[in-house]
Parts: structure tokens; sequence; C-alpha cells
């Protein structure tokens, strides 16, 4: 059995490389099509002669024919390798400023999880369980409105509330700059723990409160809906009423009906996560976060073919790991997964 | 042992209130296999989820009585309820592929119907070994998912947790319906044991070959009514409602070259059930009273009750 | 003399299967028919019995080419229909009908009542409005009357009862040969049942029709079929007159499978018992399927597969011990 | 069910441990900065490249120049030159031969000494490596030695007048042997012998300096200097009136700066010579007609735009050189403001009318320059509309497109920004107007008349000689109109009433050692 | 109003009757016709011209003005009236593009099987399973910001919805009855698709167009919000919320109120309409 889990994983994990290869060749495309390159974008405005341009050019590889460029790309990504910056600065490796970027967006996407997840939990089964009264349509109310909330005005919303009005939260970064955290993991909140640093674990459980508010709140919606729903379908089974029907008590015949409306919820949150991924994107900009999301951003301003590339890839890759743990995650919990 | 008197129940649906089951009464003594019968849609399974009082949203017990051992079972409160069920009364469900939960052990399902009334763990884990070996199911199962079960295990499993704490009452709410007929044969044997040991047993069915297999008295019901009940070998030979006749001529045998005649007519629609005798509209002997006065349930024989106006 | 003759006939599936075993190219088939052969005649009701998962309904569609058989031969009207190419099924299919088990399901929810039963007609090249004329007249036949309001009706505006009665219109309007229904009536309520089966019995009759029936109840079967073929895990055990059948069942099976059914009629027999379930069709036991449930079976049953033999003028049976 | 009670309680304790904090914020908005001698200073510009030979942007020069110092350099908050690692220097040879004589005892920010040597190799790797701002090196220098380890001397391609502003970019700066000396070192934090080390960067997030002891020159006032970088500037807004930020440097919006001017906070304003222009192509239909570039010149009203887009802090400007420059002449003003009669009169000569109008495209980039640049464009489009014989569309593509289409000469119109790589007139007309060297702008314009002025003023070493020459060439430009000056930027410092200290060069480089807080 | 309602009447009751989520479907109908007629009559809603410089700046919501004026003296909202337009048009194009390709791809795809389905549900469900708005980014910038590119990006990103949905409907409408029963007549492949599969498939469509029209609507803001959608001085919500933004800290609320609340209630009513659409269908 244990064997047939290890590859399982090991097969499923092989499963993301066609991902990547998509998402890669996509973004390559579409960026080559049109003009513009990451040298102009660095060179911009300033008065250089056209051989210094032709040997940046050259140092970056940009000389070469397309479908060159394309599978020295996707050798140096066999590697493990994403490439060199090609603009602002030139030729630092994309994969230090991965590892700078990524623990901020994962800190800020794991907290926001959490916290859509237990109010999509509470929210979802008081409705079910509350189903067709005025407190049930009101929390399918709150999961259409939290969904269809515009990130960056509802993040607007709060920043006035909470940093400008009340004045006690901060509104963006992720710590406060006069304190200094040795960084380990790059989740500041983990390292501030692990390092026994408590003012930085303060500052930075402050700094996160409202991005990941903001992010959570929003993706809560799609949570309460589908835990409404599938609550109420686990609810109507009849293994329900058969529980009923032995005197079960009935916070424990929640809880049944919660852990096995829970497994279909377990697969979406692979996907549920992607969309965070994205709106992390409105939040990092709302906020100022130092996330990937807003170094994609950047990137794409100049042009920075290995970034973009990089990132996407990284994405891809990242978004693969997680629906191969959600499919664990699932099989652990459903008895009725085969490997 | 168990009275209802002028059971009714309604559904409120978005469409409207259908009349599921109105004005039924009955009474079930101890080590009696009673069985209702009827159609798709004739009340049958209402009847028995109302006597457990669990008549699935959006339905309602709108009136009547259930005495059990002489205390009405509608007017227990919550706490009260829930110590009746599956101790005094439990309940076999249709389909074995839904009515345990997927994701716990049988063992666990077995254990807990027991602990959840009071038998403390170590007693109840020797008593579920020994309830699974009963029900024909080896105790190395004892470990395992629902799923890894075929229908009928699953349906013994089911039974022996109805069994658990020897309730007075089982309802079996065709239990063998989804299940193929040598199955089914096990199931109706093990029903027959447990009878046999001392529970009563309400059996609901569509079949009315099964009905009359292994049944003390049958209940025959329709849109929402009993119709005629009595003892089984009575009603075979002897069955005095039209619908009942009807019924039997239209269902074939395998042991009998009989011709078999269809009911003319489709059930009626119980949002807006027929006026005076419900059957009047498909009843070759409908008259005039039958169209206006809704007929009583008589006793005609000892035993032998029919409503009906020709008849009586 | 045999409109249709089934020969050797096999249907095997691949079993869905977890990453590992594809990647070690290990094959899994689910042998739901496995070397099945038999004859209708025209106007003959032939019986098909059996449990679920015994295969039957895979048979029933094999015969149609619905589902493409492993191997065999369907030979319909002196054709091996496995041969024909697309276009010429599509054509054969004109004299070929089914009717399926589940009403509500059969009908396309999005096709008026007409339009259902006109389709076929047009599909096989006849103008609208003669197809509408045919279609109204069909109706008739089938008992939806007043024809002309069921023609613009919806199926969900129509009972279990009546929508089987369209389904069966669409497989009539062609005109076939041969019809295969597949448990036609187990849906429907008790007492309608009795209905459709004579609907069926009377279409037969009309234009000698032959048919094959699958059922899972003795009792149907009894009623409706010439001859019966007896089914355990893809394979034939018992074949015969319908009425020697039931009251002379030579193998276990059949025999186990005729007590169970309920009964008004007479007291049970409750001394032939077969244990447990149908197992899995992945892995059937070796020699006789029902070995490790048969409470005759010995040493033989357990190694060698029993042959089909003709123990009776026509009745056939697949066992050692008999 | 036990781990779940856990988490809620947990997190109810983070919460509520939060609400308890933050009451103590609300009496100090500033966690700790009382205790710690540090300032924190926001911006939204990035530090690109911390390799003098490949740095080429202005706020990076700026933590350059505070961590590193070349021979010479400006002195703080003027024109003039003073020395800085050089004591005194000589010219020779029509100043083609520069000999600087250094100080001595010189070291490195990590203590190691600093030699003339140092100064060569530092110079030859620029030469050497071809970064971006090579060319301010390269198009002058033949050869730089070290006579001794105080004397260096260079040796020019031909004579340069403006050589010590030259000398005062970081491509001049010795940086640190730790460099790499084949390849861009971007993330090299070793710095040069400035005022200030680097102790910790982090890309896109902060920049920590601190005091170098061995700093030859005046102690910094403030030992720690915390750069926060701000993707817009909003944030950074916020984060100033949170308390989080002491400094807010570039760039605030303009209406941002004038709110946080009401609401108690110090505003800086530095003149600055940073300047927006419009660039027309001169080779394309239809703005190759002169008299259409004419036209749209004379549509133009600046006042409106440094009101309107920049709530007026910006000045109007009127020649491509800046106001206060030598030399400045404001040679645009013969169009005047928004002057319709006059671009309506232009346009009909040019064969447009009412119902003939001109079409034209003018183009902006979204983001480059800051999130009024829409807003300017649309003010641009608005003004020739006025005439009402323009049809404008806006076009607008990201940085690294738009400049591909300016230099391939697609663009009709198009909006640009110039930050002065050096301060000399020099740096104002010849990128822009020398047909050998504004390849890059793509405005097609080339003059012979032009060219030749040029060339002979960057060879005369007379400034009142030069100034009329640069006088002259603004004369063409005026007549020519490849280019539109539009505004001038000034540029506002905006800080929390107890900071103190804000010197900003002529160059626009804040000087952070005079940079302090009171408490 | 009372014409239009009683126009707007006959198919809701046609489809809800009085059943559940005939409030929702109202509610979303309402806003959703409030924009589009907005967006038609816009010439002669809007009280000004939206892309006028005056100047009047920064004027708060008043009887001249009633959502105010922003920083350069225009109307917010005639914007909003206007920018309806461009939000409008962005959603429904991309949602028609992407519905051009994904339905008949699901369907072949799903129908068929094969080789082609592996391929073509690997790359979609790549798509698919990567966050869209930064894909939409990505293209977006590539193409350059302009209405139509923002279209093509956002239906870039939704044809695997469509796609994902129409094969799994497919897959599963193909093992149902009636298509056998299709089979069995003899109808052709091309019948059986487009005569009994597609037809069955219009109310799941139906309920993921609206919910993936909401879904758009929120990525068009985006876009336009990062710059990526129209170009100044056509009004657009997600670019004035931007604007709109820097200015709220000095008490210009409603230069970026106005527009986020626009946006919001309009990503609502789509919702709520596919949410009433899928209740109706889940509850037969």
């Amino acid at each position: 059995m244990s064997r047939g889990i290890v590859q399982y994983i090991i097969l499923r994990a092989l499963m993301i490389i066609p991902t990547v290869l998509v998402l890669y060749t996509i973004v390559f495309l579409f960026m080559r099509v049109l003009p513009g390159n990451p040298i102009l974008a660095v060179v911009g405005t300033k008065n250089i002669p056209p051989e210094q341009m032709k040997h940046l050019m050259h140092i970056a590889g940009l000389d070469k024919p397309l479908y060159v460029q394309y599978f020295d790309y996707l050798w140096q990504l066999l590697h493990g390798n994403f490439g060199v910056t090609l603009a602002f600065p030139m030729g630092v490796p994309v994969s230090d400023y991965l590892k700078l970027r990524f623990p901020a967006t994962l800190e800020l996407t794991i907290w926001s999880f959490t916290i859509s997840i237990i109010i999509g939990l509470i929210t979802g089964t008081i409705g079910a369980i509350k189903k067709g009264t005025i407190v049930d349509t009101s929390m399918r109310l709150y999961s259409i409105i939290a969904y269809t909330l515009f990130i960056p005005w509802f993040g607007m919303i709060l920043q006035y509330i909470f940093g400008v009005w009340l004045h006690v939260l901060p509104t963006s970064g992720r710590i406060s700059p006069n304190v200094n955290l040795h960084t380990i993991t790059g989740l500041y909140v983990l390292d501030s723990i692990i390092t026994e640093n408590w003012p930085a674990l303060v500052s930075s459980v402050k700094h996160l409160i409202l991005p990941s508010l903001t992010l959570g709140i929003v993706l809560s919606g799609a949570y309460t809906r589908i835990v409404r729903n599938n609550m109420v379908e686990v609810l109507n089974q009849d293994f329900i009423r058969a529980y009923k029907a032995r005197g079960v008590k009935d916070w424990k015949i929640t809880w049944y009906a919660l852990k096995n409306a829970f497994i279909p919820i377990i697969t979406l949150m692979g996907l549920q996560f992607a969309i965070l991924l994205g709106g992390a994107i409105l939040t990092e900009t709302t906020f100022n976060w130092p996330g990937m999301g807003t170094f994609i951003i950047d990137r794409i301003e100049y042009r920075d073919y290995n970034a973009i590339q990089g990132t996407v890839v990284f994405f891809a890759f990242f978004v693969g790991l997680i629906s191969l743990i959600v499919d664990l995650i699932y099989a652990l919990l459903d008895p009725r997964v085969k490997y | 042992m168990l009275e209802v008197e002028d059971l009714t129940v309604y559904y409120y649906t978005s469409k409207g209130v259908v009349r599921a089951v109105e004005g039924v009464s009955f009474s079930i003594s101890k080590r009696e296999w009673i069985t209702f019968v009827g159609e798709s849609g004739s009340g049958k399974s209402t009847v028995a989820q109302a006597v457990i009082r669990l008549v699935p949203y959006p339905g309602k017990i709108q009136g009547g009585k259930i005495l059990f051992n002489g205390k009405n079972i509608l007017e227990l409160n919550k706490k009260e309820m829930r110590k009746l069920r599956g101790r005094e009364i439990s309940m076999v469900f249709q389909d074995p592929m839904t009515s345990l939960d997927p994701l716990r052990k049988i063992g666990d399902q077995v254990v807990e119907a027991m602990t959840e009334h009071g038998v403390d763990e170590e007693e109840a884990k020797k008593r579920a070994i020994k309830l699974l070996k009963r029900v024909n199911i080896p105790e190395d199962r004892i470990d395992y998912y629902p799923h890894q079960l075929s229908g009928g295990q699953r349906q013994r499993v089911a039974i022996a947790i109805a069994a658990a704490l020897e309730p007075s009452l089982i309802i079996a709410d065709e239990p063998t319906t989804a299940l193929d007929v040598i199955v089914q044969e096990s199931i109706m044997e093990l029903l027959q044991e447990l009878k046999n040991s001392g529970t009563s047993i309400m059996f609901v069915t569509h079949d009315i070959s099964l009905a009359f297999e292994r049944s003390d008295r049958i209940a025959v019901m329709y849109a929402g009514k009993v119709c005629e009940l009595g003892r089984s070998e009575e009603l075979v030979s002897n069955p005095i409602h039209p619908y009942l006749k009807a019924l039997l001529d239209s269902v074939p045998d395998v042991h009998s070259d009989k011709k078999v005649k269809a009911i003319p007519g489709n059930p009626p629609d119980l949002r807006n059930p027929p006026s005076g005798c419900r059957f009047h509209p498909r009843c070759p002997f409908a008259s005039e009273i039958c169209k206006k006065e809704e007929p009583e349930l008589v006793e005609l024989e000892k035993g032998h009750f029919v409503a009906c106006h020709e008849v009586v | 003399m045999e409109l249709v003759q089934v020969r050797n006939l096999k249907t095997y599936f691949p079993v869905r299967i977890g990453i590992i075993d594809a990647l070690k190219r290990k094959k899994l088939f689910v042998r739901a028919v496995d070397g099945v052969s038999f004859s209708i005649k025209r106007g003959e009701v032939f019986g098909l019995i059996g449990e679920s998962g015994c295969g039957k309904t895979t048979l029933s569609r094999s015969v149609l080419r619905l589902i493409e058989p492993t191997e065999g031969e369907v030979i319909f009207n002196g054709i091996n229909i496995l041969k024909l190419n697309d276009e010429e099924m599509r054509k054969i299919r004109k004299s070929m009908q089914i009717i399926f088990q589940d009403p509500y399901s059969s009908l396309n929810p999005k096709m008026k009542i007409g339009e259902i039963i006109a389709h076929p007609l047009i599909i096989h090249g006849m103008d609208k409005k003669e197809a509408k004329e045919q279609v109204l007249q069909m109706l008739g036949k089938v008992g939806l009357t007043p024809e002309k309001e069921f023609y613009e009706r919806y199926p969900h505006q129509l009972s279990g009862g009546q929508r089987q009665r369209v389904a069966i219109a669409r497989a009539m309007v062609l005109n076939p040969e041969f019809v295969v229904a597949d448990e036609a009536v187990s849906m429907i309520d008790v007492s309608m049942r009795a209905s459709i089966i004579e609907l069926l019995e009377e279409f037969r009759r009309m234009y000698n029709l032959s048919m094959l029936f699958v059922t899972h109840d003795i009792a149907i079967a009894r009623l409706i079929t010439n001859r019966t073929a007896v089914m355990y895990l893809g394979k034939i055990v018992e074949l015969s007159e319908t009425k020697t059948l039931i009251d002379n069942p030579l193998h276990p099976y059949s025999r186990a499978l005729i007590n169970a059914a309920p009964t008004i009629s007479r007291k049970k027999d409750f001394k032939v018992k077969i244990k447990g379930e149908v197992p899995n069709a992945i892995n059937p036991p070796e020699g006789c399927r029902l070995s490790n449930r048969c409470p005759f079976a010995s040493e033989i049953c357990k190694k060698e597969e029993p042959e089909l033999v003709e123990v009776e003028k026509g009745h056939f049976v697949a066992c050692h011990m008999t | 069910m036990k781990k779940w009670v856990l988490l809620i309680l947990l997190l109810a304790a983070v919460f509520v441990g939060c609400a308890q904090n933050n009451k103590v914020q609300n009496k100090t908005p500033v966690e700790n900065l009382q205790k710690s001698n540090a300032i924190v200073i926001g911006v939204t510009d990035k530090v690109t490249d911390l390799d003098p030979a490949n740095a080429y942007d202005a706020f990076t020069w700026e933590i350059l120049e505070n961590t590193m110092v070349g021979l010479v350099k400006y002195k703080p908050g003027t024109l003039k030159i003073e020395p800085a690692l050089a004591e005194s220097w000589e010219v020779k040879n029509n100043s083609t031969v520069w000999i600087f004589h250094l100080r001595k005892g010189l070291k490195f920010s990590d203590g190691t000494p600093l030699t003339a040597k140092n100064v060569v190799w530092s110079i030859e790797r620029v030469m050497r490596l071809k970064g971006d701002p090579s060319w301010l090196v390269t198009d002058f220098v033949k050869k730089v030695v070290a006579e001794n380890n105080t004397t260096v001397v260079f040796y020019l391609k031909h004579p340069t007048s403006y050589f010590l502003a030259l000398l005062t970019t970081p491509p001049y700066y010795p940086v640190n042997p730790k460099y790499n000396p084949n390849k861009i070192d971007s993330d090299q934090t070793a710095g040069g012998a400035g005022p200030y080390k680097i102790i910790k960067f982090i890309r896109g997030q902060e920049i920590v300096l601190e005091a170098n002891p061995y700093y030859f020159g005046m102690k910094p006032k403030t030992k720690k200097i915390i750069i926060k970088f701000y993707r817009d500037a909003t944030t950074m807004r916020l984060a100033l009136q949170n308390g989080e930020i002491d400094v807010a440097w570039r760039t605030l919006r303009p209406s941002d700066v004038l709110s946080l001017e009401k609401s108690n906070f110090n505003v800086v304003k530095v003149p600055g010579t940073y300047i927006r222009y419009l660039c027309f192509n001169v080779v394309k239909k239809p703005t190759s007609n002169v008299l259409v570039r004419k036209a749209l010149a004379a549509a133009i009203n600046r006042k409106e735009i440094a009101e309107m887009v920049y709530r007026g802090t910006v000045e109007p400007l009127y020649s491509l050189i800046p106001n206060g420059m030598w030399s400045h002449l404001d040679v645009f003003k013969k169009y005047g403001d928004g002057n319709v009669k006059l671009a309506q009169e232009l346009l009909e000569k040019a064969g447009y009318s009412k119902n003939n109008p001109l079409h034209i495209q003018l183009w902006y980039t979204p983001t480059h320059y800051g999130d009024t640049e829409a807003d300017l464009a649309q003010m641009i489009k608005t003004q020739w509309e006025r005439t009402g014989m323009v049809k404008v569309t806006l076009k607008s593509a990201e940085w690294g497109t738009y400049v591909d289409y300016a230099r391939k000469g697609q663009m009709q119109a198009y909006l640009l920004g110039w930050y002065p790589d050096y301060l000399d007139p020099d740096d104002y007309t010849t990128p822009f107007l020398s047909s050998t060297a504004n390849s890059w702008v793509g405005t097609g314009f080339a003059n012979k008349t032009v060219d030749t002025l040029l060339k002979k003023a960057q060879e005369i070493p007379n400034q009142n000689e030069r100034a009329k020459i640069y006088e002259e060439v603004q004369k063409i430009l005026a007549d020519q109109v490849p280019y539109v000056p539009l505004v001038q930027g000034n540029l506002f410092i905006v800080t929390k009433p107890n900071v103190h200290g804000v010197v900003v060069g002529p160059d626009m480089v804040m000087e952070y050692s005079y940079l302090y807080k009171v408490s | 109003m009372i014409l239009l309602s009683s126009f707007l009447l006959k198919p809701i009751n046609a489809i809800f009757g009085n059943k559940k989520g005939r409030g929702y479907f109202i509610a979303g109908l309402v806003i959703v016709s409030i924009v589009v007629l907005m967006a038609i009559f816009a010439p002669f809603i809007a009280p000004y011209n939206p892309t006028a410089i005056t100047m009047d700046t920064f004027s708060p919501p008043c009887w001249k003005h009633i959502m105010g004026t922003n920083r350069l003296g225009q109307d917010v909202f005639s914007r909003i009236v206007w920018g309806s337009r461009i939000i409008l048009y962005v959603v429904l194009l991309a949602s028609s593009l992407s519905m051009v390709i994904g339905i008949p791809s699901g369907l072949i795809s799903g129908y068929y099987g094969g080789k082609l389905d592996r391929i073509l549900s690997m790359v979609m469900d790549s798509i698919y399973a990567f966050p869209a708005l930064i894909l939409a980014i990505v293209i977006a910038v590539v193409l350059g910001p302009s209405p139509i590119n923002a279209a093509v990006a956002i239906a870039f990103v939704y044809v695997p919805t469509y796609f994902r949905m129409v094969r799994g409907q497919t897959l599963s409408l193909k093992s149902q009855l009636f298509v056998e029963a299709a089979k069995a007549i003899g109808a052709r492949n091309r019948e059986i698709m487009f005569k009994y599969i597609l037809p069955n498939l219009i109310p799941t469509i139906l309920v993921v167009f609206s919910l993936s029209v909401a879904d758009a609507i929120l990525t068009e803001a985006g876009l336009s919000f990062l710059g990526l959608s129209v170009t100044p001085p056509t009004p657009d919500w997600g670019y004035d919320l931007r604007v709109g933004q820097a200015f709220f800290l000095d008490g210009y609320w409603w230069l970026a109120f106005f527009p986020g609340l626009m946006i919001m209630l309009l990503a609502m009513a789509f919702a709520l309409i596919g949410e009433a659409l899928n209740e109706r269908m889940t509850s037969r």
C-alpha cells in the first residue's frame, strides 16, 4: 500500500510537466508576437549607440532565432534554472527573485485561504442547517456579495477604515521597517516565532490582517456557497436520516455531514487556490505587498521575457503541486479513493 | 404496542401542498409482521417515516396520534425522541448504497448505534462482532468501509445496526428494492429471524407478491389512504376492495398461467386528489356516492378492514 | 427461419485502472459477455434473464452493435452485422430497434413527442409531412390519444407509462423485424406493466416481430417469452422453452433464481440455496463460474468449464452435475 | 474536534492581542522609532543595478552617490563643483589632459585602502564592461593612468570643457575591489567610499544604509537610513500618514503633496532639472509639415497643464534647456500658451479646416511617467481639439513596446521625459538635436547647421561662447519644432514635522547625510 | 418602465412560475437591464460630456453632479453611464468568443473522445488550473491596452471553463439512453451532437454563462484597474476606480466609490441570475 502511495505521488507529480509545458509555450508565443523587448525597456530613452544595443541583445540571447530561444530556455528549465533577468537589472537569476517574492505571496495566500475556509465553513454550515429560512437567505446573499466584491475597492475601503480613520492597522508592506527580523523561511510570522522575535511577530501579523482579510473575505463567498450546497445535499442523504433513526446526537450528525460535505470541497480547493493567486495580484497591488503578483507586473512593464516565463512556469508548477497535495489529502480523507 | 390514529402528512412543495397521507389508522402488536403495500406515491413510505418522525423536508405531520406503548410519539421532545429512536424503534432504508456513512468503518457505525444509547464502548464492540456474525458478515470485515461491501452485505449491516439494541419495532422501508432476487431472499429471511426473536416488523414494499410471502397482516394503500387491511391469507384468498382485486389481477406470477390485466387510468395527483373515494376514477364499480363521499375503513369480518362504499 | 443468430459473442470492457497499472501495461477486462450463442426465430420472443451484472444488458446492446463486441458474429437476415461499415449499419438499423428500461432518460427532453417519433423516419429519408401523418397514426396505435395533443407535448409532461408508449412508438414506427426490449417494464408502475406488455404482444402478433426480451423478473418472462436463456457472469447457463425452464429448472443457479422469485400461488421450496452474491466479472472463478457458490459443486466444477449441452429436446444446460 | 476548538481560540487570541496592541499604537503611531537613530524614506522608484558600470537611472544614482563618491562632487545643493576624493587638479593641453591629486589615507567603506589604482581599475572596468552608461566614459576618455598612489591622469579623446561635470557621475566612481572585474555585478553591496555603506538590500522591498566610519568628509547626522520601496504613490502616502515612513521622496502625486502640506507635513520643494516634452515625427505625415508642428505647439497651454494635470507642482517650460540653467531662452514663448487663433491660422495654411480636420495620433505610456501621464495626454488632446480643426486619437503602449515604437519612428506625436546625465546644456541639446546622437528618440530630426554648432560647443572651453551657440540652437529648435517642451518638474520631499536637513542637489540627488530627526 | 417590466415578467414566469430563485433572478435582471439601458441610451442619460475637461474639479455629489466630478472636472455620473458601454462590450464580447470556441470544442472532444480529446483536455486543464487573472494580464499587456485586446485576453482564459463544462456534460449525456436511442434509430454523429446533446446543454450553458460573466466582469475590472483595457479619456469603471483611488485619502471618496460599487453591482447581478438559474435547474 505504501509503495503504491509513493508510486502514485511520483506519477502524479510527473503529470505536472505537461501543464508547465503548455503554459510556458502559451506565454512564450504571446510574448514574442508583438514588438518591444527587454533591452529596449532598459535602455529606454537613453542615448545609447547601436553597437552597444547589439552587444546587449547578444548577451541576452535575443539575437538567436525564436525556436532556439524556446528550447534554450526549456533546457534551462530542465536543470531547474529559471534563467536570468533581462532588464533592471540584467543577469540576476530569476530564481533569486522567486525565492524572495514567493514567500510573501505564500504567506498572504495561506492566511487568506485559512480565513476564507473558516468563514466559508461557518456560514455555509449555518446556511445549510437553517435551509429555507431567512438565515439561509442572508448567508447566500453574503456569499454572492463577497464573491463579487472587487478586491482593490474593498481593500481601499478597509485601508481607509482601519488605516486612516481608526489608525489601528498598517496599510502596506509586510513588516515595520524598524523591526529587525532574521528571515529563515521568508514567512515572517513563522520566522518570528522560530527566532522568538515577538515585536516582529506582532508587526508581521498586524501587516497581514488587512490584505489577508480582504482576499479571505472575497474568497470565502465561493466557499460559503459550496459548503452550503454540499451540506444541503449531504443532509438530504439517507445515511443522515439513518443516523437520526439511530438516535445519534444532532451535533455529531452535523459533524459527520460536514466531513462528507468537505470531501468534494477538497477538490475545489485546488482550483480555488489558483483563483486565490490571481486575487493575490490585485491584493498585492493594493497593499504594496512585495509578492509574486507585484513582481510579475513590474517585469511585464520591462518585457523581461525570462522573468515572466519563469514566474508563469513557477506558478504553473506551484498550482500543480497544490493540486497534487489536494489529491493526496483527498485520498487520505476518502477511503473510497484507490491509487 | 403501536397504535396509529388518523395520521395525516402533507408535503409543502413549491408546486403546492401534496396530501401524501390522510387519515391513516392501524396498529401493530408484539412479534407481528405488518406489510404496507402500494404503488409509488401511495404514501406507504411516508407512513413508515412518520412513525419514527423522520418525514423528509418539506413534509410535515399534520395531525393524528402515534401511540407507542401508550405514549404519543408526536408529543415527545427532541431528547426523548432521540432516546426512542434506535432503542425502541429503528429503521432500515431502501438504498443500502447510501444509508451508511461512506467515510466511517462499518464497525464504528455499529458500535456508535449502541454507545449513543449508553452502552459502554468495550461492551458495544463485543456486541458489534456478535451482531455482524448474526447477519452473516465475517468478523474481519468490521474494519471495512461501506464501499468495500456488496449491496446485500451493506443492507445486512444496516439491519444489524437497526437490531443492535433489540428494539420492539423495526421499520423496513423497501429494504430489498435495490437488490437482486436471491439477495432479497436472504434479507427477507434475516427479517424473519428478527421477528421470530421477538421484534415487530413494519415492512414497506411495492411488490405485492413479496408482501404476501411472510407477512402476518397486510395494509394496502392507495393515494394516501389505507383501502384494505387484514391477515395476509385472508387478503389473498378473499380480496374485497376493487383496487386490491385489480392489483392482484395485474401482477404476473412465476408459477401460474393467469392472464394479467392493467388497471386503467393513472394514479391521482395528490396535490389535487379526487373527491370522495380516491379510487373512483379508475374503479369499474364506481357509483355516484363514490364520487361524493369518502368511504370509511370498516371492519367487514374480524380483522379484515375495507374502505369501499360498494361492498359495505 | 432464424432471423437472428448470435454466435460465440464476446464483449469485453477495458477496466479503468490506476496510472501505475497503466504504466505497467497491465490490461484488465470486464468480461461482460463471454462467448454466448443463441438464435431467435421470426415471430419469436426470446427471453434473457439474470441478476444485475450478469451481462444481459451488454449482450442486448452488443446484438444491436450499440456496443462494439470484441469477438463473435451476429447474423441478421443472413448478414453478419459486425462486419458492416458505418453507412451500411445505419441503414440496417431500420429493421432492428430497441426499447429501453428507463422511460425517463430514453426520450430527449428537448424534443416534442411528435419529433421524437418522427425523427427515425426522417433519418431514413421520409419527408416531414408524410412522417407527421405516420407519427399520428402510430400515436393512435400505442394508445396516446388525442394524437394531435400528444404530438405537441414534451416528455416531462407525460407519465412513465405514457413515455414508455412513446418509446415503443419510436421503435415500431420504422416497421422493424427485430426489437430488443431491455427491461422494458421494470420501471413502470406495477398496475400498468400489464398494458405495456399487452402492447408489445400486439405488435409482435401484427408484424410477426422477433423480440429479445431482457428482464430480471421471471414472472414477466413467463408472461411474454417463448424461450428463455438464463445468464450468469457473461455466460448462458440454461436455455429452454420458458415454461419448461420454470417448471423444471436443471441448473442450480436457475433453480435458485426461480425459487427466490416471490410468488403468491404456491408455498416456497427453500431447499436450494445459493450463497453470497455475484462476484466481480473482472476475475471470474476458474471452471464453472458458479462453483464458488454452488452447493453441489465438486472438484471438476472448479477446474473445467461446463459446456452448454442439450439434455432434453430444446433444453440446454451448462452444468457438470446434470 | 479538540483541534478545531484550539485553533479558534488561538485565532481569537491573535485578534485580541492585536486589538490591545493597537491601543498602544494609537498613542505612539510609530513603533519604537524614537529610540533607534534611523530615518525611513519611502520611494516609488526602484534600485535597478548597484553596479555603477551599468546603473543608469536617477534613483539608483542617488543610492550610488550616497554610498560612493568620485574625484569631485557638487557642493551640496549647488551647481558648484568641489573636491572630493581628489584634493586638487590641473588641466593641460587644451583641456585634453586632466591630472588629479588624491587625498591621503582614503579607505573604502569596509576599510580597504583606496588608491589611484582603484580609481583607474574602476574606470577601466566601466570601459571594459560596456554597460548602459559606459558611453559617459568611453565617448570622452581615451586613457586613464595612475601615475603613483595618489595621482590619476585622464587623456581625453577631444577637448571637453565640462569634464568635471562628467566626473560627478557614477561611472567614474571608484568601486570596492570586491566588484567582479569581468562582469556586471548588479547585487554587489560593497559600494565605494561614500558617506554610507549598504548593510541590507532586498530588491523591491528595502535597502538599509549605515554611516561609513571611514568616510573622509562630514559624518552623517543620522546613522541609519532605511529606504522602503513602494509600488505606487498612494500606498506610499498612506504609509507616511500612517507613520510607517518619515520621508516620502520620489515620487508622490501632485495631489498627495498638496493635501499632505495641508495636514501638517513638511513639504520641501526642489527645482528639478527634469523635463517633459512632446516629440513629433518630422519624417512621417502629417507631422512632417512644419506648419502642423507649429500649430500644435501653439495650441498647447502649458499653464493649464501645470495647473490641471500637475496641480501647480511643475513649471511651464519653453525650451529644452531647463529654466535656471545658463544659456536657457524661452524660445517657445513666441507661440504663446493655448494660442488657438495662431494654431488655426497655421492649420489653415497647411490646408486643414473644420470640415477637413487634421487627424493625429497622440501616444503616451501609462506607467513609466506616473499616473498623471494619461491625464497629460487627455489634456493635450483637449487643447488641440479646441482649435476645432484637429481630431486626436489617444494611444498608449507599455514602456518596453513604447520605446521600440519610438526608436522605429512609428509614432506621430508622443510624450517623453528626460533626466539629465550631467548638468550641462549639452545634455539637453545634443541627444535630441544632433542627427548622430538622436536615433533613440525617433523623431528623425536632422539639421546640418545644428550638428556643426553642437560639435563646436562641446569643444570650446569658454562658457560665454558656448552659451551663444546654445542660444542659437534653441532658436532653430523653436523654428523647426521637432520637440515641444512642456513642463519642468519640481521635486517634492514630504517629511514628518520632526525631520530636518533635506538637502537635494541640482542633480536631484538627496544627500542623506544631512537628514536628521528630533524626537 | 412598466411596459418593460411586463415585457420581462413573461419569460420570468415561464421559467420560474413562482418557484424558488425567482427573487434572485428578478433582482439580477433588474440591475442588468438598468446597466444595459444605460449603455444603450448613454447619450440621452448622461447629463454631461464624460470626457470634457472643466474647471469644476472635485465637486462633491450635489444636484448638479449627482456623483460629483473628478480631478479633471469630468462628471462622474456621466462617466459611469458611458463606462457601462465598455465593460459590457468587453465582457460580452469575451464571453461570446470563449463560448464560440469552448462549446464546439468541448462537444467534439467529449463526444468523440480519443487522442484529440486527451490533448485538448490537457491543454484546457492546464489553462484552467492556472490563475486566470495572471494569464489575462500577461496576454493583455503583450497585446497592448485596448478593449478588443482585453476581450481577447479574457476570452482566452474563459475558454476552458466552457470547454470543461460542455465536455463533462457531453460525456454524461452521451451515456444517457436517449443518445443511445438516437444511435439505434441510425442518427448520424452530427445529428446526435447538435439535435440531442446540444439542446440539453443549454440550461447549463446559461448558468455557466451568467456565472462566468460575473467572473469576467471582475477580471475586466482587474485588467482596466491595471490600465490594460481602455485608453483614456474613454470612460471605464476599472480605470476610473484606479485613478480615483489616489484621491480617496483626500476625502474625494466619490471618485473611486461609485465605479467600484457599479463593478460590484453588475457582477452581483449576473451572479444572482446564475444562482437563480442554477437553483431552478437543480430543483427540478
